[in-house]
């Protein structure tokens, strides 16, 4: 095994590893936890970092081994996975410092850390699964290790929320199962290929495919939240923020999205799909979420459950752009997977401050909050923007790709999609944005914790939602960067698409 | 098949002299370690059978006294047999471990009777005619009604029903014997899977047999007696029998089917035991969502698993094709182990919780979590997750299911019983979750027992990454 | 303008032109108040980049197709006066706006909307342009609301609601217009291809939002009174005219369609300026009024854009009247805007609020004189030539307008006690009314025009009617006309309207999903269940079972 | 009908009662019994079984030897089983009780 082989299994391990030691730690072993945690994040970043200069350079990370007659174990890092895997590493590194603040002084943190660290290692492993066995063992994996998670605060309201969860990503996972056992027993478990390794499947099996995709994009649907899928993800919200954050942003909810694409680019391919004509149900359900998830959030009154609306919305941009099947749009597709989980997580990190440092949980509670925690406000008011598409932070940038990409294609419709659902985001962004800034606060805050350090809230809850927010600002002023998520789709969808 | 009679021999002659051992004094410390000794010991012995015999592949017969058939009592071994031999020691080696450890104090008649009862299993396994089998069920059942009794007066009555009941189907199955012996003049089952026709005598004694071992190996419908024998019975017993001894009538289920009956009457009898499965796999495993009690909830999902068992081993005979005897004996394994695993857990939590309740569960992962873990990942391998044993057994169940456009309805089996299984399991383990009561320590805690209960799950939750050999290697093994 | 310059100024100066708003920020942050009043010489590079302008500078490390540069007379002088008036501006509004109240918040706003505006002027590709117009739509709403209080909320929800809109049709009719021009996001090459109806639907009706012409004009008399004064000149001087730039830019110069659409654009314009005029005479608020008068200016600018699609040819010559024409309206608003901050008027203070005032009614000498001139001159030599008579009547409407403003400006004045005269607000301002006279003079380009408009049939046509327009408001005032009691409650039904959508929008009439399970009834179905069973027992249960499969066993082995 | 058919018939009808008797009696003693009956049946049809060729079939005997010893051991069991459960139940070991004890 030379260091090719082993960097996607560092990958992978260097969140497992800890995870599973502060299982083991006592609940008073601070120092070591953050300690394990840090120096996680630490290598997985390192890693990750090799892994895109690798890939960049032309590199193949691979690692095989056998697990099931047909299936291997595959671990690849190519350029799609790592696009998924950059995204998990810098967001578990935000959110372990935010969490780290967050839950100062809460029971349990050992076990939240635990799970929090394998939650990691499974989105690690789902971006990098080379074939859709791998895939389902770390989508599984996915399931159980967020689901404590989910629980974490053991209420009757959380474990709700987590029963509901559940059903939904259990029944979901089952119905993944069928469909890539349909397709194993049509033709093995084969490396995912750019343009799909369906294409040699005999036309006579089409029927099967079809039901294979519909079972594929069903499992995969649930935690893509695609509507009538989503209704796990609302509830999830009672979660601890961090939680959230990471649920919306990064682990569960692009797995789904990202195994979507997985199967649309790299199992089925644009070719097969397009025989099969099999697209148009899923660009209807996508679109159809888009907007009725925006106007489910119109609705609601809790700043979390609005954002999570917002999650099933924005999520399905990412499967509208894949679902389009033309370069551009998965240009915007792709880089909408990052965009949103960098803007998203800014949004719950906002949440989350006000949360803890007033707390502030609806949206009427929000009044002047930008007086007394300007700074937090002003992360809030960048992700929002960013959220209704406004440039020039990053949502902007993958608008205008998955509007060009509808053109492209020939869909003119999903323009004017793009601009209602924008309206839409802006009618249930902006209102929060006034308030906090130029509403007057009507009453006391609900509870007032000023920090000792006269910063407006705790330091390790302030800096990862500034840092995400500079993100969020960044990605969208230097998009042209080839370094930038919007370079590297390009790479990806360079590479998908052989023109 | 030295080593598997030494496999066997071991556990009677333990059985023996712990009998003896017990007579003497009141509370022997030595029995204990002799017993696991021995059966560590057995264990060692089929290892060794197995590994001869999955090399040479060969399948060896012994005149027990040197009697000639038909008188004689033959024993046969196969590489499956030898599995299963190693299977059985195994399983008996973690309940003994445990029951050492446990606290409180099992009753002293547990090491007689459960080296018994490996006996009687392992003689089962190795028996090569009907009515060996027989007599080794009717041991089996003495023995493991004999163990249920032995928590205590609460226990008899579930313990009389198993017993009535499994005396019954006993004289079913003898009644199929005596149609079959009437037919045939022949009880070996080698010669009988030759000779066999799908006549209307045939039928009703493999009808007969059928329904004695179904009762026996609490197969739905006919399940009835096991969830409150299970639930009575003292933990490591519960283990046991929810582990290995319903899966001794299936094994004869399944030769009496696979070698014996003509594969027309197979076929025809192929479906029904696969809807049984589904329909076991659903009515169980709402039983289990709604049992009141821990025990309850893990013996009703026994009946469900063993839905799984009998969906595999329906479309083994309907479809003759090798896999799905894979699928059933890695059914078999997988949930031996889990169950295992499971019961010790519940039975920890019984102890530690001070209630049998599954509400009592509230806030075990605060409060017990290596428990708790045991009983969620052995969970997780019911429900069939991957990597788990579960998962690679249902894998190989669903996965050849789709080879064929007609074949898919079967699938929605497979897919009911996964959302089933994660309702009962899951129920339990959100339970877990919740905030515990931070003041309540648990009393007598154990960690080794608890390790124990864990150590199973473990083996099974990562069984399905050695699954690629495991399964070409069982193919090659369900061949004889 | 000449070849040398380029050579000498670095491409870099660009970069100088954004990050010297960028810097302002920072400055703000870091130092508070003591910034503001120097936060003007974030302007100084952009107003240095269009009277020296280096090449173009291609960030590609920024956005795709990243571009900036002014490559034409339009753009360096869009870019000169846009400077010059937020310029001005900003000092006067550090003269005017109190910090105490939210200051810091007015300032980043201020800034971010500035650079926005320097943005989509030097902007080369259509991104650039687009962001920056969204940035400075975006902030500007920071500017509207303000002062706070009902009012304002009010306007700024309006304006909000349209601009937001605006920006969706804008982005959808961008991207529609970058993929029929096969993916370039040049605004060159977007000026060379042909348009599609709907594309061109899209974009005036997108940046028609911004401009605020008729009928798309209803957020402009809510917000400029509702905003700071400042705020309100350059709004109304730089930022709905940089809706007439985009116009101009995302267009093709010569197209059959344009051609077509010219006379129907023609009429909206020339509907707006009477419109706007009416509607300005009826209003009681200075600010409504002044408003009103640039709704009614932004026809004009319809106009110009009519007379360019419909003329092609002279495409260049139309589009040194439209920047001149925008220098001209811009700076001659902004004054008049931030000039109605100016309490108490004195005398010379009046006389130097005159200047401007007259500027937009066209008094010849003036910036205003020369571009109305050129305008006429255009119009008589084009196809619309008949039409040349509805301007000077539409010029004797303006002037009445002003006149309106200017009266209740007085008024307004008389009924206040507050006091802002500092120099801050003074110097800046003073500079601006007098540029109505100094730009034509300094600006070559202007300069050509101001001379051939210097005739004394251009003088008299523009005189007259504004003679005549002063005239009827002397008698006006000898005769005390009141506006009639119903027009002066004259409101628009947006407000309702708006307030409506806002309520719909919080709560959307959707479906309410719930699924109602009657548990209790399933509990006694389960209890019954449960029931039936128990009370066989186990061993007659199962014994039945038993029974039951051996018949049907029996059954079966018999007649199968 | 030849003595063996009788035989067999009337074995086979005294499994079926005891069959009838598990799943109609509700007391544990005659549950007892009918398990033993149906024994009987089955030892019944084996020894008719053995009795078809002369001599009769040896098999057959050993079996039914076999089988009956089982069955007095498993009787024994149940019958000390039932009476501890009664004992437990009552306090008296006497299983008989009219009106059954099932529950």
């Amino acid at each position: 095994m030379n260091w090719t082989n082993a960097l996607p299994v560092v990958a992978v391990f260097s969140s497992l590893l800890p995870g599973l030691l502060i299982f083991a730690l006592r609940e008073q072993q601070q120092g070591l936890r953050t300690g394990l945690n840090l120096l996680g994040v630490t290598v997985k970043l390192i890693v990750v970092g090799v892994m895109l200069w690798g890939v960049s350079q032309g590199l193949d990370f691979r690692v095989e081994a056998p697990f099931l007659p047909g299936g291997a174990l595959i671990l690849h890092g190519d350029a799609l996975s790592l696009q998924f895997v950059s995204l998990s590493a810098v967001l578990w590194m935000a959110t372990t410092i935010y969490a780290i603040g967050y839950l100062r002084g809460t029971p349990l943190q050992s076990r939240f850390f635990g799970y929090f660290s394998i939650c990691v290692s499974a989105t690690v492993g789902v971006a990098l699964a080379g074939n859709l066995i791998t895939f389902l063992l770390f989508y599984e994996l996915l399931t159980l290790a967020t689901y404590p998670l989910v629980v974490h605060r053991g209420t009757r309201e959380a474990l709700d929320a987590g029963r509901s969860y559940l059903a939904y990503t259990v029944a979901g996972g089952t119905l993944l199962l069928m469909g890539i056992a349909v397709l194993h027993a049509l033709s093995g478990s084969p490396q995912f290929v750019p343009g799909g390794y369906l294409a040699s499947v005999p036309a006579r099996h089409g029927p099967a495919l079809t039901v294979a995709f519909a079972l594929l994009i069903t499992g995969l649907g649930v935690k893509a939240a695609l509507i009538p899928l989503h209704g796990w993800l609302p509830k999830a919200m009672v979660a601890p923020t961090p939680v959230s954050a990471l649920l919306h942003a990064v682990a569960v909810v692009k797995a789904g999205a990202f195994g979507i694409v997985r199967v649309i680019y790299d199992v089925y391919g644009a070719e097969t799909l397009e025989q099969l004509d099999l697209t148009a149900p899923l660009i209807a359900v996508a679109a159809f979420t888009v907007i009725f998830a925006s106007l489910r959030a119109l609705q609601q009154r809790h700043l979390k459950r609005r954002l999570a609306y917002s999650t099933v919305s924005q999520l399905s941009y990412i499967v509208l752009g894949a679902a389009l099947l033309g370069p551009i749009a998965a240009v915007g597709g792709l880089v909408h997977l990052i965009h949103q989980g960098i803007m998203k997580i800014t949004l719950f990190f906002c949440a989350g401050a006000f949360e803890k440092t007033l707390g502030v949980h609806r949206i009427s509670e929000m009044d002047g909050i930008g007086r007394r925690m300007p700074l937090t406000m002003s992360a809030f008011t960048v992700g929002a923007l960013g959220m209704t598409g406004i440039p020039p932070t990053a949502g902007f940038i993958s608008k205008w790709f998955l509007a060009a990409g509808g053109l492209e294609v020939g869909q003119p419709w999903v323009v004017w999609l793009f601009v209602v659902s924008g309206l839409l985001n802006a009618a249930y962004f902006l209102p929060l944005v006034y308030r906090g800034w130029f509403s007057i606060p009507t009453a006391e805050w609900p509870e007032d914790h000023q920090p000792e350090s006269g910063w407006e809230t705790r330091r390790m809850l302030l800096l990862p939602t500034l840092f995400t927010a500079l993100l969020t600002l960044l990605m969208g002023l230097l998009a042209g960067s080839a370094l930038g998520p919007l370079g590297w789709s390009q790479l990806i969808v360079a590479r998908e698409f052989p023109l | 098949m030295n080593y598997a009679l030494a496999s066997l021999a071991i556990p009677f002659t333990v059985a023996l002299l712990t009998l003896l051992l017990q007579r003497r004094s009141e509370a022997n410390p030595i029995v204990p370690a002799i017993t696991v000794l021995a059966t560590a010991v057995s264990l060692v012995f089929a290892g060794l059978a197995l590994e001869t015999q999955a090399v040479s592949g060969a399948v060896s017969h012994l005149n027990v006294g040197g009697w000639d058939s038909p008188l004689a009592i033959r024993l046969r071994l196969t590489p499956l047999k030898a599995l299963l031999l190693g299977f059985v020691a195994l399983i008996h080696l973690l309940t003994g471990l445990y029951a050492w450890r446990a606290k409180p104090k099992i009753a002293r008649d547990y090491w007689p009777l459960s080296a018994l009862l490996h006996t009687s299993l392992a003689a089962l396994i190795l028996s090569a005619d009907i009515f060996n089998l027989y007599v080794t069920l009717e041991l089996l059942s003495l023995s493991a009604v004999a163990l249920v009794c032995l928590s205590g007066p609460k226990a008899y009555t579930p313990a009389l029903y198993y017993l009535l009941l499994s005396l019954g189907a006993s004289l079913c199955y003898l009644m199929g014997v005596a149609v079959i012996y009437g037919q045939y003049g022949v009880l070996d089952m080698t010669v009988l899977a030759g000779i066999m026709e799908a006549d209307h005598s045939t039928r009703f004694a493999l009808l007969l047999m059928t329904a004695g071992l179904m009762l026996k190996g609490a197969l739905w419908p006919l399940h009835l007696w096991l969830p409150e024998a299970h639930t009575y019975a003292p933990t490591p017993v519960s283990a046991l029998l929810s582990g290995l001894v319903v899966k001794g009538p299936l094994f004869i289920l399944w030769q009496l089917w696979n070698n014996l009956a003509p594969e027309a009457l197979a076929r025809e009898m192929g479906p029904l035991f696969a809807a049984g499965g589904v329909v076991a796999l659903v009515s169980g495993g709402w039983s289990a969502f709604r049992a009141p009690f821990i025990k309850t909830l893990v013996a009703y999902s026994t009946v469900a698993q063993l839905g799984y068992a009998l969906m595999g081993l329906g479309l083994l005979l309907f479809l003759q094709e090798r896999i799905y005897a894979v699928a059933l004996w890695l059914f078999v394994l997988a949930h031996g182990l889990a169950k295992v695993s499971m019961f010790l857990a519940a039975g920890e939590m019984q102890t530690l919780l001070g209630s049998k309740r599954v509400t009592a569960m509230r806030g075990a992962t605060q409060t017990i979590p290596i428990t708790m873990s045991a009983f969620a990942i052995a969970g997780i391998s019911l429900i069939g997750m991957p990597p788990t044993g579960g998962f690679l057994a249902k894998w190989s169940l669903l996965e050849p299911l789709f080879t064929q456009a007609n074949h898919w309805p079967w699938a929605s089996g497979v897919l009911l019983g996964t959302f089933v299984s994660a309702a009962y399991v899951f129920r339990a383990i959100a339970l877990g979750f919740y905030q515990a009561p931070m003041s309540r320590e648990p009393r007598h805690f154990d960690r080794v027992s608890q390790w124990l209960a864990l150590l199973p799950a473990l083996l099974v939750g990562l069984m399905a990454f050695a699954g690629q050999d495991l399964i070409a290697w069982m193919a090659g093994v369900t061949q004889t | 303008m000449n070849g040398t310059v380029n050579g000498v100024v670095n491409a870099d100066l660009w970069l100088n032109v954004l990050l010297a708003p960028l810097a302002g920020i920072v400055v703000l942050l870091v130092v508070g108040r003591k910034s503001v009043p120097w936060l003007w010489l974030s302007c100084v590079p952009a107003l240095l980049a269009a009277i020296w302008p280096p090449g173009e500078l291609n960030p590609g490390y920024l956005w795709p197709a990243a571009s900036w540069g002014a490559p034409d007379p339009l753009a360096r002088g869009w870019l000169g006066f846009t400077a010059l008036l937020w310029g001005c501006a900003t000092a006067g509004a550090a003269g005017i706006v109190d910090w105490d109240k939210s200051g810091m918040r007015f300032w980043l706003f201020w800034l971010f909307s500035l650079s926005g505006n320097l943005l989509l002027v030097i902007g080369k590709d259509a991104i650039s342009f687009y962001m920056g117009f969204t940035i400075m739509s975006i902030a500007a709403y920071g500017l509207v609301v303000h002062h706070g209080g009902p009012g304002p909320r009010r306007a700024g929800r309006i304006y909000l609601q349209l601009a937001i809109t605006g920006e969706m049709i804008l982005l959808a009719a961008f991207v529609m217009r970058a993929q029929s021009v096969g993916g370039s996001l040049a605004l060159a090459d977007w000026q060379q291809l042909p348009i599609d109806g709907f594309t061109l639907a899209a974009l005036v009706l997108g940046f028609g939002l911004k401009i605020g012409f008729w009928p798309l004009h209803v957020w402009l008399p809510l917000a400029h009174p509702a905003a700071p004064s400042p705020a309100s000149a350059v709004l109304s001087g730089a930022m709905i005219e940089a809706g007439i730039l985009g116009l101009w830019r995302a267009l093709p110069a010569d197209d059959s369609l344009l051609q077509s659409w010219a006379g129907p654009l023609l009429a909206l314009g020339l509907f707006s300026a009477f419109y706007g005029v009416l509607l300005g005479l009826i209003t009681s608020q200075v600010k409504a009024a002044l408003a009103y008068s640039s709704v009614s200016q932004m026809g004009y600018f319809l106009v110009i854009l009519a007379l360019a699609w419909r003329h092609p040819e002279q495409s260049s010559a139309f589009a040194i009247l439209l920047v001149l024409f925008a220098a001209h309206h811009g700076i001659a608003k902004g004054a008049l805007f931030l000039g109605t901050s100016i309490h108490p008027l004195h005398r010379w203070t009046w006389l130097v609020y005159l200047l401007p005032a007259l500027a937009i009614s066209g008094l010849p000498l003036t910036s205003g004189g020369a571009v109305k001139g050129d305008l006429k001159h255009w119009i008589s030599e084009s196809d619309f030539s008949h039409l040349s008579g509805v301007f000077k009547l539409a010029t004797a409407g303006t002037t009445l307008l002003l006149a309106r403003a200017l009266w209740l400006l007085r008024r307004a004045d008389a009924g206040t006690t507050a006091r802002h005269r500092s120099g801050l607000l003074l110097g800046p301002w003073t500079l601006l009314c007098l540029s109505v006279v100094l730009v034509p003079l300094l600006w070559p380009g202007f300069r050509e025009v101001w001379i051939e408009q210097l005739s004394w049939s251009t003088t008299w046509q523009l005189l007259w009617p504004m003679a005549a327009a002063i005239a009827l408001t002397g008698f006006a005032i000898k005769m005390e006309w009141r506006v009639p009691e119903p027009l002066r409650r004259w409101y628009t039904p947006v407000l309702p309207f708006s307030l409506r959508l806002k309520r719909w929008l919080y709560n959307p009439p959707l479906p309410r999903t719930h699924l109602e399970l009657d548990w209790r009834w399933w509990r006694q179905q389960e209890r019954r269940w449960n029931h039936f069973w128990n009370e066989r027992g186990i061993i007659s249960s199962s014994g039945w079972l038993l029974g039951f499969i051996l018949l049907a066993g029996v059954i079966w082995s018999a007649f199968w | 009908m030849s003595p063996e058919l009788l035989y067999l018939v009337v074995g086979a009808t005294i499994w079926a009662v005891g069959l009838g008797g598990l799943l109609l009696v509700h007391h544990m003693l005659r549950r007892v019994i009918a398990v033993n009956l149906m024994g009987s049946g089955v030892f019944l049809v084996l020894v008719a079984l053995a009795a078809r060729s002369s001599p009769p079939d040896p098999v057959l005997q050993a079996l039914v030897v076999t089988g009956l010893v089982v069955a007095i051991s498993a009787t024994a069991f149940a019958v000390r089983l039932a009476s501890a459960r009664a004992q437990h139940s009552s306090g008296t070991p006497e299983v008989e009780r009219p009106g059954g004890d099932e529950s």
